[in-house]
């Protein structure tokens, strides 16, 4: 079962609603240990991509990638915006030219929107950052290609997300507060569960993600 | 929330048409940006300077655009650092042949707009450099993490290597002298009360009615401790207490002092800080060159101060006399030969 | 009460300690009085420039002290006018020779201890003459009653007769030009927020979460009225047409715009406030000389903001565009050929 | 029953007393009208005039009245303290010479002091002033002078003082509140009141006033 370039559109239409829903409370975890602007950030950003998205006719998810990120980087700003932007760009060339996209294709675009990551933002996984769910979801969807479970995936993603709140910070704003960052959920690694959130329940047509 | 302001979204925009509204002959504004630039800008023949950040720290830093200062200023929103694509838009339309210097906050995200836009300008063929100023002391420094933050000290960057490029130094002579600025500047903040993000709404954090938060940052990063509130000689004690810990002057050493307000603090309590901050350095011998009280490097409407001191040698001393008229560092040309020396 | 002090009692002579400290090649305090006159104090042949009043109006009045503009300032408890004896000094610490100008804000008390403190130095034999400002339009302005206040217009007294004094002008000649600019300026505030006198402890008033005061005093004395938090835009057009209602001016007329923050409001606000004063002067082709946005004229940590409109003629245009060099006025004594023109 | 230079100085204790007891409301009653300084400036303004008097030895109620009009004059500030000091001040010059005072000389310096108050304030009787409570109690002693109780004194100062709640401002910083101005007491008033106050417990040695 291929992901179709409508697929990726109705994701990425999904993301930004949830990154409205959620702008308030994105911002009430950034406040806690940030600066309070994560939720303002993700939403401006993502509005701005389901414009494009909704005047721009795609057969290639590439370029659908590609006008994404492009659009991230220049309207979220902050430290999430260059990795969010990177993220999109980075998997768009994965995809080049494809109308149609495999498991296996969004594992190795997941794993080029890592290494973009990590590259721009130097954080290891561990570091309390949108990393810990990125790196994650990337390895699970390349080990799993053949018979990927969305909901399985959603799940890991939440956990993933879940488990930053143990951690202590070690990149980003967060890292400020050394061990007072711990018992806190870090702001991105949320809005990225609920972009994989939004993919999985995108994808998994039989209903919600469990 | 209360505010003077229209839409919360519209904050920067309408800021900056403001302050090209009022300073015309200093500052324009690079079209569909949020740039400010000199009037004239580029410069030809001189290194362009340019920094920029989060916006809700005003002056900081379209105020220091101008003659002797930077040559351009991207706003990001409120807190948050401006896009590549502005930081490139700045780039371009400051670089006047000798190529461009980026000053950066250190922060994750103002390192990572502006170093994407470094890349992007010199795919374009323009010489660029940046530097990175961490002077706040409150943050433990360390190779594992992020880093100290950039803060107030900032400002001295922009004064002293703003005066090197106006005499027409190179792009990596420029570099050096804000590295030095960079190694020789130290600050440290505290909060009284909280600011709000327009588009929030809401405060970012909250100090309870008799605590005071040291080591505060400007975008409301907590700081190292809580505490009780004090009287301004204490704070002022603490505060240069951990400045000079971490840079060990000794007698006779000789430093600039910028007290900076944070946004709510009135210039009264600034002066009653300096009072101490200035007796405090007199009691070590440290020699204060001249001291600079306001508001620089602003978070808002916070409540609250930074300490920052800078150690001089002659180099840096003559170039931060050095002559500027910005919006809001002015200095005169020459020293007048009448009363004043300043 | 949230403030940088040590003791209540003592902030004005804390913070006049602090404010010597920084500027000591501008400002020095005559022993044993609130009185700050320039370094070089008194200026022989020069007609001396004297003003003062409560303190915690912060930069004003010290913050004016220098080339070009005052020559002492007298400050006295937080919103307190200062005693004659105070007064005294500063006039005889500043007169050299060609007699002083006192200006007065148009309050009773002001008014009083300036006065008495006029009629003790003419006893000594130094001829004074004083000016009383009352730009102030929230204030009916009645010949039965006190009259209107004097807020931040005052600023452009200062600045446009310490321009003429320091061209050596008779104690007539600026007293002429000073009244000049009473009859030419007008203001009117607005406030967000109270504020607190630091021996009071608490808000001298209060102001609903979400109501506003427009035509507040900078003591905190009430306006014309209490409404519903308004957007910038229509706070800039209400105090622009309070303004242009008393000032009767017509399209062709060039004035001075000062958007004055009360010392909580952040530079940002005001820039937004400034956008719209612009654009309403602009609509009635009213043309804007020059503008300043900053704290000039505080009232402590009150979140809120003035505009103050001053018409100009060749003469107030030429005055002040002068130099001045103090400590919150900065303009250089020839404008550059470089890139900036202040 | 002469007043003794040593009341005179027993009076300004005890009105010293009152001020500093009464600092809050009276700053209180100027916050509702005015700029929230009158009871600090009052109570800095007569502790200095308690240290000064207790410093010094006194036989002239004359140069002790002069001594207290300027240390109010050079320690009060605002309004109010060109207007008491000039009061005192002015009062001074009736009893110079004198170590023991008649009534009549009381009545005599009231009378002065208002005209001192009037010509440096500018204000009249009905303006709102601390004028509407000096100038009934200067009328009074004088036409009672032969026969004066001082604890009707007292009972007219604090009626006075009293009315002023009903009265709109003209002068000081309460004018610029108008109509608005009623409702409440001028402080001026009602610091000159416990100044009378003081007066009359002082010389109304059967006790308290009424
Ligand atoms: N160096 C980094 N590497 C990876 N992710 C980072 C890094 N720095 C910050 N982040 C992520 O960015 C999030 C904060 O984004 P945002 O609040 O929009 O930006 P800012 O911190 O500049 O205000 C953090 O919660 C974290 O997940
Ligand atoms: N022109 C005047 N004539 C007489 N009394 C006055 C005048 N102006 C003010 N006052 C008195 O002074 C009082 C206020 O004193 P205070 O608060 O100490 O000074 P300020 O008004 O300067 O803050 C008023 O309540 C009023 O009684
Ligand atoms: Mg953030
Ligand atoms: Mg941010
Ligand atoms: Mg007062
Ligand atoms: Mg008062």
């Amino acid at each position: 079962m291929g992901i179709h370039v409508n697929d990726v559109k109705q994701w990425l239409f999904k993301t930004n609603s949830r990154m409205q829903e959620e702008k308030a409370y994105l911002t009430a975890l950034d406040q806690a240990i940030g600066d309070g602007d994560h939720g303002i950030n993700m939403a401006r950003g993502f509005q701005e991509v389901a414009i494009k998205l909704e005047k721009t006719a795609y057969t290639d998810i590439g370029s659908l990638l590609q006008d994404t990120g492009m659009v991230l980087l220049s309207k979220v700003g902050g430290a999430s915006g260059p990795l969010f932007g990177t993220a999109f760009m980075k998997a768009a060339m994965v995809c080049k030219g494809k109308t149609e996209a495999t498991t296996a294709d969004l594992g190795a675009a997941l794993q080029e929107a890592v290494n973009g990551i990590k590259l721009r933002g130097k954080a290891e996984v561990g570091s309390k950052t949108m990393l810990d769910v990125w790196e994650p979801v990337a390895q699970y969807v390349q080990e799993h290609a053949e018979q990927l479970s969305w909901s399985a995936l959603n799940d890991l993603a939440r956990l993933s997300m879940e488990k930053t709140k143990e951690m202590e910070a070690k990149k980003g704003r967060a890292a400020y507060l050394g061990p007072r960052s711990v018992g806190h959920l870090d702001p991105g690694s949320v809005s990225t569960y609920y972009l994989m959130e939004a993919l999985c329940t995108t994808m998994n047509r039989s209903g919600e993600p469990a | 929330m209360k505010k003077l302001v229209n839409h919360p979204e519209a904050v920067v925009r309408e800021m900056l048409e403001g302050m090209v509204l009022a300073h015309p002959h200093i500052v324009k504004q690079v079209e569909g940006t949020t740039v400010l630039v000199r009037t004239h800008a580029p410069i030809q023949g001189k290194v362009g300077l340019v920094s920029g950040g989060g916006s809700g720290h005003e002056p900081s830093h379209a105020g220091f655009v101008g003659t002797g200062m930077l040559d351009g200023a991207v706003a990001g929103e409120v807190f948050t650092s401006p896009t590549p694509d502005q930081v490139l838009e700045a780039i371009k339309a400051v670089n006047g042949g000798k190529g461009v210097l980026l000053i950066i906050k250190n922060y994750s995200g103002d390192l990572m707009n502006f170093e994407m836009a470094g890349e992007l300008a010199e795919a374009e063929g323009i010489p660029v450099r940046k530097v990175i100023v961490n002077d706040d002391v409150a943050v433990e420094d360390s190779l594992y993490t992020t880093g100290r933050r950039g803060i107030a000290g900032t400002i001295f960057v922009h004064k002293i290597a703003g005066a090197l490029a106006e005499s027409g130094a190179s792009l990596e002579e420029v570099e050096r002298v804000a590295n030095k600025v960079i190694q020789q500047v130290r600050s440290m903040g505290m909060a009284l009360t909280p600011c709000t993000i327009p588009a929030a709404g809401t405060p970012g954090f909250s100090i309870g009615e008799n605590e005071m938060e040291i080591g505060m940052g400007i975008h409301g990063e907590p700081g190292i401790e809580r505490i009780a509130i004090a009287p301004a000689d204490d704070v002022a004690t603490t505060l240069v207490n951990h400045v000079l810990e971490d840079m060990k002057l000794t007698s006779g050493d000789r430093v600039a002092v910028l007290i900076n307000g944070l946004g709510g603090t009135p210039l009264m309590e600034l002066y009653i800080v300096n009072r101490k901050v200035a007796a405090l350095l007199q009691d070590q011998g440290i020699q204060i060159h001249d001291t600079y009280v306001g508001e620089y490097m602003t978070s808002l409407e916070m409540a609250g101060c930074s300490v920052t001191l800078l150690k001089l040698d002659d180099e840096l001393t003559e170039l931060l006399d050095a002559p500027a008229q910005t919006i809001a560092w002015k200095k005169e040309r020459r020293n007048p030969s009448g009363d004043t020396r300043e």
